[in-house]
């Protein structure tokens, strides 16, 4: 079994030193090829692993390597496969391998082909790092890893120019890539801190070892860990103040946006809060779970509320992933860790499932992205449509799609805890959900053909690529329907991550159920009503309408990338030159300087007594005396001299 | 009824005479070979004068320590030997410099050999004696040479700097003069032991304090001017840069000795008697003059003056280590001007191979750091030898400077006087700009004109001179050890 | 009747003198001569402490003060000579092109 | 071949000496083939060093002037192994990689020479010899600087020059009052360090010496404020001097804490902890600040290696073995990180004669190899897990910690600022649309180029998924020097503060052999 774990972990990174060697020749399909099937080989251990861990029930847990040791600090490369890493793990091989066949289509005429499959595979091993580190500090490299491909996946089409905020809200390739990994950066020195508070506190970074002492630990460690750790997963999943950078993400090719945007990487920050359920999970944390939850919820409405009036295909369907994000931490907030782990893996299938589709538009439309220049494609792209569809009946929640399994468990949960705030907001953003998600559809697919005349061929995907997808949607179909088997799964692992309903919800359950569902199917309709007719009663752009308060407010994303540049990004910038110029130049180094300066015009000054002309000379030996008398009458005046006998 | 006079030639100890009569009838010999034959060549009387020094040196190290003679006058202790032997040697380096190829006015004369030779038998009675007449006929002696010296370098520069000199002289020696008039009054003596006795048993009376007030202030002028001491000083750079090079390097050092060995003498018998005002005065001119001094050279154009007020500023910082009165600190004299002895001369013979007979680089003076641009293109041994000379007077280990410079630091400290330490250090540091200034150009600057004349006036005896300097500026970490040892032996032998 | 302070204060008095004359006189010959009356300053004061304390070392003191300046004004007289041929003046203001 | 110390150190210097022999044209080979067997030398010394030893080892003493207490006394620790190898291969490198034509032999003799003072730093164990090769060390350096820099060279070297040196005067006041407490002690004149350590000094002595010290070091370092002279020395100095500057000599503070500091005056070293961890995050915040603002490549790097050093020196005051071994880490670590970037804009500015941002832009289409290096390294240089700069980086924020949470927080910052300016760099110069004429025409990297970075490359990338067989022995070397630290300290707060890890092994520990 040890060697399928090596083999999960290091199938994709091999993948990615094969793609590489190719990096800077010419686009080589079998160089796509390989790193798949190597992905599929680490998919193929991932499962393996996880049917094991499902008939035996045994734990793996390994050390590879020492890697720092240092006074007593010790920390190993030691990985652990139990019920919460398998199932990333399962995952993240899955869907990447998935990603992986669509990109060998989709990035085709790419030039960099090969190098993109080196970053994409180098992405998966350092998720897979992640998610089956032992300890903080293993998590904290594949954290990091994951970032920095992610940087190099955004900023993959580098050599575009940067437009105005105007023209296009994310600037560059390259500027969201930059934005993407600062802002994680932010987060990561929260994770950082918390890795401190818990080494000096518990003397160890390993999982088990820090988790066996929490019970001895103090409330105050115990908050400021948690928060810590916290800060550190709002930044890779996105979580408001932390979440521009993940629509300006959609900057990078859609592969990537489906695989690390949508379904793995965003999800890590959730990852981490389960994986910690000991640490939040204890009473004395109690207030930040809760706050968890609170911002979870919140960042679910707040996301689907601008995804209401986005333009952006990709950027609506990143507003959905945001919103998601919320609904998981909503769900680990509460307690019900699996449940969010849950919504995670179903999520991470029809999200990817999505994306993929928005690649299939985007490569028909030839990277026109605006919804407003498309409508009426199901003619012509008639696969994508149905995956489209597909995927989004399964987001908003439908049954007896996935989604539906999952979401429903998160609402009934706010319910279950009498957070009957939180459950009223994520009921409505179910709502919203629902309507920018076929707004979104019914734009695209549906209503007056408005591309033809702008000039747009559109044609239909290849047939691998369409047949690559397949798994996705059948997953996205059935994976709901295995909630219970996976619950007995998971619940193995230990008392903290086991939740169930009170009687009362269970109760229940069906009616809140019922309710959703309608409000979600009367939010589909009145999205049909207003987008997916066709003559007559077409969907005209109202520019009146645009004009409108809130329309601006949330097309504006509530002005916080302006409130970030204006308040953050330029004052830095200017302090900066501030410092430089003014503090550094003019103040310290001037400081040195004028000491060396000082001396020189003291030089000069002194020197002029050296008049040449000899009378001076004779004057300054006279003044000379003078001095040695004035020295030696103050010296023994003030008891220097005298006679010390 | 009158007794016979009766002198035992034993009790005479003539023996302690014998250097400086060494020297004296070196010098006759050069005056009446120049009788007999007035066509002999230059080279001719530096090797007499050589040979002359090479006896007096050994004349000198036979002596035995602690000795008096000639009436008592003599006075042969462990400072007294180093300082001879010191002299002669510096005098050694000097005079081979005379061999340039090309021809100076002043070598031409033989009585630049003999007047040179009186110099140093003046010298050497200076620091011989401690009865305040030789002194001062030893001092008149030597000085009186050297004026002529300085003039016989013969261009408008040197008279107006040998009359500056010839003052200023006079005027220090009036003061010394005086000086003595009242220490004699005091005491009824001029032989320092007996002063130093009579002062002793008479501290307490306050009249006295003002007469030791008036003694100590006059002798301090007279001595401040021979140590160019701020602001005494004032002579030094115009001197230095009217004589020429070499003799200007060995006016900054060999002088400078006797009139040390002549300061520690008096002023160190001030300090001991616990006269404090006397090592006040002694640390402040001290602390003056290497500031100002180095402050001044800041902001020099001309590498000679550079180097003169360099000097100076040495030569405060040695006087600092006079006013601690310990045996470290006046072994730290001697150390650091027997390892200054040799850097400084070889820099001053490195302007020497580049002295013209015109200025071509500036109207006003002979070697500006023009002159000096990029000569590391041109003569790269030359340029090579030159920075270490300069880093080694800044102070940059392991050149010798810096082993007299810690010893002289570790000294003030031991002391007790740390600040004076920190600002001995901050000196160097500012000395380090001008020093470099001149690295500077010469590494790291284009040369400007007439690049083939840099070093017009090299010849093979300079070379083996310069090469001497530079060996033993580079390798001093290997023989400061024995100097050092054989130095503390003969102070602390002969009480200081 | 005369004693010692009287050649003492004369002595001081003379000594002042010639060095007012050495820091006010413009002619380097007046110095010269300023610094010969300073010398003798000092002569009349040895002479006098020394028949004072009845110690010849006084006296000869002076003689040897007395051989000096004479040597002094040798060497100074030719060093001046020299310069009159070259600069045509003695004056003290004009020996001044080194400076600095 | 216990005398290999020696060798180290002067065989260099001989080397340069018989390379005025030399021809010109075949100098480069010549003075890449010394190197070689230099840092062949320096490998030698580490597979002979004793991993288990704590203590000096290749102990060499030849008493130099005895009545000053002056030997010819090197030695070799842990901390100082790394560092030195650190240091041949940085020459080596440096000179392979060279792209300078100009007065090439005076360049490969004062490297050579440099070479020979700054190993001399590092094996030092006598106080006096090790002011000496320090001193020593800024003449090779004003000289590449002064002769090969840029438009400012001769201020920006005077500057280095004159400001080291003040410094290092003050030191060395202070070395001779150590000197002289120590006699006053024991009756017996000694610059060595060891005997030194032995000496137990009263606070009042410490705070002084200590200050003393610190100025000599600081300037080095540099420390805010003592800084200014290194914009101007990165800026004007060729990219060798630069190469040199950033990765060894500015170790040469930053181990000075190591040699003198902290063991000779612990007590003081705790009392200092908050104003040096305060002058350190401004180090660490402003510079970082500072380097945002800069509108030449080479200035950023040389401001980001102001901040780096301030992570360093945060780390030598965390008073734990976490902190201190991270921190000589670091020290490894920014060498090869800073020395490979420098090299980097060096090889750009070699090819356009510019190294100003704007002039650049999108240069990854032609210089693919280039942009890929300049990628890990900035990466190494951000502090990214699995590269050198992360072990060393991460272990000082854990290290400062447990003294201080509060400022790890603001230290930490550099995490993100660091990716802010250096992405910027990376946004600017190698992304974006490919617009000047000139850059169309660039080349990448030649063979020469090349083979002289990947070197760099694999160590940022073993050493950060292997630390361990260079962090073992430096963490034996801190462990022994916390627990002497400890047991020398007085004050119970310096004992209070003081962490000997509880892994230590008293019997494998020896403060110096006498």
């Amino acid at each position: 079994m040890e060697s399928l774990v090596y083999v999960a972990l290091f199938a994709p990174f091999v993948g990615s030193l094969f793609a590489s060697l190719f990096g800077m020749s010419e686009r080589q399909i079998f160089v796509g090829v390989v790193a798949s099937l190597l992905l599929f080989i680490s998919f193929l251990a991932s499962a393996l692993l996880a049917a094991n861990l499902y008939i035996t029930g045994d734990v793996i847990h390994i050390t590879m390597m020492d890697w720092i040791s240092a006074g007593d600090f010790n920390v190993a490369f030691g990985f652990v496969v139990d019920q919460i890493s398998v199932t990333m793990m399962t995952v993240v091989t899955l869907v990447s391998t998935i990603v992986h066949i669509y990109a060998i289509g989709y990035m085709d005429h790419d030039k960099s082909f090969n190098r993109f499959f080196s970053y994409l595979s180098a992405f998966v091993f350092s998720m897979m790092i992640l998610v089956m580190s032992d300890n903080f500090l293993g998590l904290f490299i594949g954290w990091e890893g994951v970032g920095v491909c992610s940087w190099l996946l955004v900023g993959f089409w580098y050599h575009k120019p940067d437009q105005d905020r105007k023209d296009n809200p994310s600037i560059s390739p390259s500027w969201a890539a930059n934005e993407a990994f600062i802002m994680n950066r932010i987060a990561d020195l929260g994770m950082l801190v918390g890795i401190f508070i818990l080494y000096w506190n518990t003397g160890s970074l390993q999982y088990d070892e820090v988790f066996a002492k929490l019970p001895e630990l103090s409330e105050s460690v115990l908050v400021g860990a948690a928060i810590a750790l916290f800060i550190g997963a709002m930044g890779k999943s996105a979580q408001f103040p932390l979440h521009t950078w993940l629509t300006d993400a959609m900057e990078g090719p859609t592969p990537v946006s489906a695989l690390i945007h949508a379904a793995t990487m965003v999800t890590a920050g959730v990852f981490l809060v389960v994986r910690s359920n000991p640490l939040y999970s204890m009473e004395e944390v109690a207030g930040v779970s809760m706050f968890i939850a609170s911002l979870g919820t919140f960042v679910a409405f707040y996301a689907a509320s601008m995804a209401l009036v986005e333009r952006d295909l990709k950027r609506i369907i990143a507003y959905s992933t945001l919103s998601q994000l919320g609904y998981m931490f909503a769900a680990a907030g509460l307690g019900a860790y699996w449940i969010a782990l849950f919504h995670l893996a179903a999520h991470a299938f029809f999200k990817a499932l999505l994306f993929l589709g928005g690649g299939n538009v985007m490569h028909a439309m030839h990277d026109e992205l605006d919804l407003f220049k498309m409508g009426d494609l199901r003619k012509k792209m008639r696969g994508t449509w149905l995956y489209m569809g597909f995927a989004s009946i399964a987001l908003v929640g439908l049954p007896p799609l996935a989604g539906f399994w999952s979401k429903d468990a998160i609402i009934e949960t706010a319910f279950n805890e009498h957070t009957y705030i939180l459950w009223i907001m994520l009921v409505i953003t179910a709502g919203m959900t629902a309507f920018y998600s076929f707004r979104q559809v019914f734009l695209s697919f549906h209503g007056e053909d408005r591309h033809t005349a702008l000039g747009f061929h559109p044609h239909e995907m290849y047939k691998f690529v369409l047949a690559a997808m397949f798994p996705l949607a059948v997953l996205a179909l059935i994976t709901g329907w295995f909630m219970s088997s996976y619950k007995e799964f998971i619940y193995k692992i230990g008392e903290s991550v086991q939740y169930e309903m009170s009687d009362h919800t269970h109760h229940l359950a069906i009616y809140l159920a019922l309710m959703v569902i309608f409000i979600v199917l009367s939010s589909i309709t009145f999205a049909y009503f207003k987008y997916a007719r066709t003559g007559e009663k077409a969907w005209k752009r109202d520019e009146e309408k645009e004009q409108g308060f809130f329309y601006k407010l949330l097309i504006n994303q509530y002005y916080v990338p302006k409130f970030y540049e204006e308040f953050i990004t330029k004052p830095y910038a200017m302090i900066s030159e501030v410092f430089w110029t003014k503090i550094d130049l003019k103040i310290v180094d001037a400081t040195v300087d004028n000491i060396a300066k000082f001396f020189y015009a003291t030089g000069d000054k002194t020197r002029s007594m050296q008049t040449g002309n000899l009378s001076n000379y004779l004057n300054w030996m006279a003044v000379g005396a003078m001095i040695l008398l004035g020295v030696a009458a103050i010296s023994a005046m003030i008891g220097l001299g005298g006679i010390d006998g | 009824m009158l007794e016979p006079i009766n002198v035992s030639l034993d009790s005479l100890n003539l023996i302690t005479l014998a250097p400086m009569l060494i020297a004296i009838a070196g010098g006759l010999i050069i005056l009446i070979i120049d009788l007999i034959n007035n066509k002999l060549d230059k080279t001719l009387y530096v090797m007499l004068t050589l040979l002359v020094l090479f006896i007096n040196f050994g004349a000198v190290l036979g002596l035995n320590v602690n000795e008096r003679g000639f009436f008592d006058v003599m006075l042969i202790d462990g400072i007294s030997i180093i300082s001879q032997l010191m002299i002669i040697g510096g005098s050694m380096i000097f005079i081979p410099l005379a061999l340039t190829s090309k021809r100076f006015h002043e070598y031409a004369y033989p009585e630049f050999f003999a007047l040179f030779l009186f110099m140093i038998s003046g010298f050497q009675f200076m620091v011989a004696t401690d009865n305040l007449i030789l002194i001062f006929v030893g001092l008149e002696t030597a000085s009186l040479s050297l004026y002529t010296l300085i003039a016989m370098h013969n261009r408008a520069n040197s008279y107006e700097a040998a009359v500056k000199y010839f003052i200023m002289g006079a005027l220090a020696a009036a003061f010394f003069a005086m000086g003595s008039v009242v220490v004699y009054a005091l005491t009824g003596s001029v032989e320092l032991y007996k002063v130093a006795e009579v002062l002793a048993t008479r501290l307490d009376e306050t009249g006295l304090m003002v007469a030791i007030l008036g003694s100590s202030i006059l002798l301090m002028v007279a001595f401040g001017f021979k140590l160019s001491l701020f602001p005494f000083h004032t002579w030094a750079p115009d001197v230095y840069e009217g004589a020429s090079a070499p003799l200007a390097g060995y006016m900054s050092v060999v002088p400078k000795i006797a009139a040390f060995v002549v300061s520690i003498r008096i002023f160190g018998m001030y300090i001991d008697l616990g006269v404090e005002w006397v090592r006040w005065m002694i640390l402040i001119l001290a602390v003056l003059t290497m500031t100002l001094a180095n402050i001044m050279a800041l902001v020099q154009d001309d590498v000679k003056r550079m180097l003169a007020y360099s000097s100076i500023s040495h030569a405060g910082f040695i006087m600092a280590a006079l006013a601690l009165d310990t045996t470290e600190g006046n072994t730290s004299i001697f150390l650091y001007y027997a390892l200054f002895m040799f850097t400084n001369l070889g820099a001053f013979t490195m302007l020497w191979i580049s002295r013209h007979k015109k200025r071509r680089f500036n109207k006003r003076y002979d070697h500006p750091y023009e002159k000096f641009s990029g000569l590391i293109k041109i003569m790269p041994i030359g340029a090579v030898v030159m920075a270490i000379f300069m880093l080694s007077l800044a102070g940059v280990p392991p050149f010798s400077v810096f082993w007299g410079k810690i010893y002289v630091m570790q000294a003030a400290v031991n002391s007790g006087y740390i600040w004076l330490a920190i600002i001995m250090g901050l000196n160097s540091a500012i000395a380090a700009y001008y020093y470099l200034k001149l690295i500077v150009y010469m590494f790291l600057k284009e040369p400007v004109k007439d690049v083939d004349t840099v070093y017009y006036n090299m010849s093979k005896p300079l070379m083996v001179i310069i090469g001497f300097a530079t060996f033993a500026t580079v390798t001093a970490v290997f023989y400061v050890q024995p100097l050092l040892s054989y130095l503390y032996y003969m102070i602390s032998a002969s009480g200081y | 009747m005369i004693g010692l302070s009287h050649y003492l204060i004369l002595s001081a008095i003379l000594f002042s003198i010639g060095l007012v004359g050495i820091l006010r006189r413009r002619n380097i010959l007046m110095l010269l001569f300023a610094t010969e009356i300073m010398l003798n300053a000092t002569n009349i004061a040895f002479v006098a402490i020394s028949d004072n304390y009845g110690d010849l070392t006084g006296q000869m003191f002076a003689f040897y003060i007395i051989a000096i300046a004479a040597s002094e004004v040798a060497v100074g007289l030719g060093l001046l000579i020299v310069l009159y041929k070259r600069h045509g003046s003695l004056d003290l203001d004009d020996l001044a092109s080194m400076r600095g | 071949m216990d005398n290999i110390l020696s060798v180290l150190v002067f065989f260099p210097a001989i080397a340069g000496l018989l390379g005025f022999v030399v021809n010109k044209n075949s100098i480069r080979t010549y003075g890449i083939a010394v190197t070689v067997i230099v840092f062949l030398l320096s490998l030698w010394l580490w597979f002979s060093f004793d991993m288990s030893n704590a203590g000096m080892q290749f102990v060499e003493m030849i008493p130099l002037i005895p009545d000053m207490g002056i030997s010819y006394y090197l030695g070799v620790d842990g901390i100082s192994l790394f560092i030195i190898i650190l240091t041949t291969l940085m020459t080596m490198i440096g000179m392979a990689s060279m792209g300078e034509t100009k007065n090439i032999k005076n360049m490969i003799i004062t490297l050579l020479f440099l070479e020979m003072t700054m190993i001399g730093v590092f094996v030092a164990l006598d106080a006096i010899i090790f002011y000496l090769f320090w001193e020593l060390s800024l003449v090779p350096m004003l000289y590449i600087i002064g002769a090969w820099g840029g438009p400012l060279r001769i201020y920006a070297s005077i500057k280095f020059f004159l400001y080291t040196f003040t410094g290092s005067l003050i030191m060395l006041v202070g070395m001779l009052f150590v000197a002289y407490t120590y006699h006053n002690v024991t009756g017996v004149w000694s610059f060595a360090i060891t005997d030194w350590y032995a000496l137990v000094l009263p606070i009042e002595y410490q705070l002084w010496l200590f200050a003393a010290f610190f100025i000599g070091f600081a300037i080095k370092v540099p420390m805010f404020p003592f800084h200014t002279w290194i914009p101007y020395a990165h800026g004007q100095a060729p990219t060798i001097g630069s190469v040199i500057l950033a990765a060894v000599l500015l170790k040469m503070g930053t181990y000075g804490f190591v040699r003198f500091s902290l063991p000779m005056f612990p007590d003081a070293s705790v009392m200092a902890i908050t104003p040096i961890a305060v002058l350190s995050l401004i180090m660490v915040v402003y510079t970082a600040m500072i380097a945002y603002a800069q509108k030449d490549m080479k200035q950023v790097i040389a401001y980001s290696s102001v901040s780096h050093m301030g992570i360093i020196m945060l780390g030598l005051f965390a008073m734990n073995a976490e902190g201190l071994s991270g921190s000589v880490f670091q020290m490894l670590s920014h060498g090869i990180v800073s020395g490979a970037l420098f090299m980097l804009v060096g090889m750009i500015y070699e090819r356009r004669h510019t190294k100003l941002i704007s002039e650049f832009g999108g240069l990854t289409a032609v210089m693919p190899k280039f942009a890929i290096i300049f990628g890990v390294m900035l990466m190494a240089s951000v502090g990214l897990p699995l590269t050198i700069g992360f072990v060393g980086e991460f272990l000082v924020l854990l290290g400062f910690y447990k003294v201080s949470p509060v400022m790890t927080i603001i230290a930490g910052t550099s995490i993100i600022l660091g990716a802010v300016y250096m992405l910027r760099v990376m946004k600017f110069v190698f992304f974006g649309p490919l617009e000047k004429e000139e850059n169309k025409k660039l080349k990448d990297l030649n063979a020469r180029e090349t083979w002289s970075l990947i070197p760099l490359v694999a160590i940022v990338i073993w050493l950060g998924v292997y630390p361990k067989p260079v962090l073992t022995p430096i963490d034996n070397s801190v462990n022994a020097l916390l627990t002497f630290m400890d047991e020398k300290a007085i004050t119970k707060e310096a004992k209070d503060m003081i962490i000997v890890a509880k892994s230590t092994n008293p019997s494998k520990l020896n403060m110096g052999d006498k």
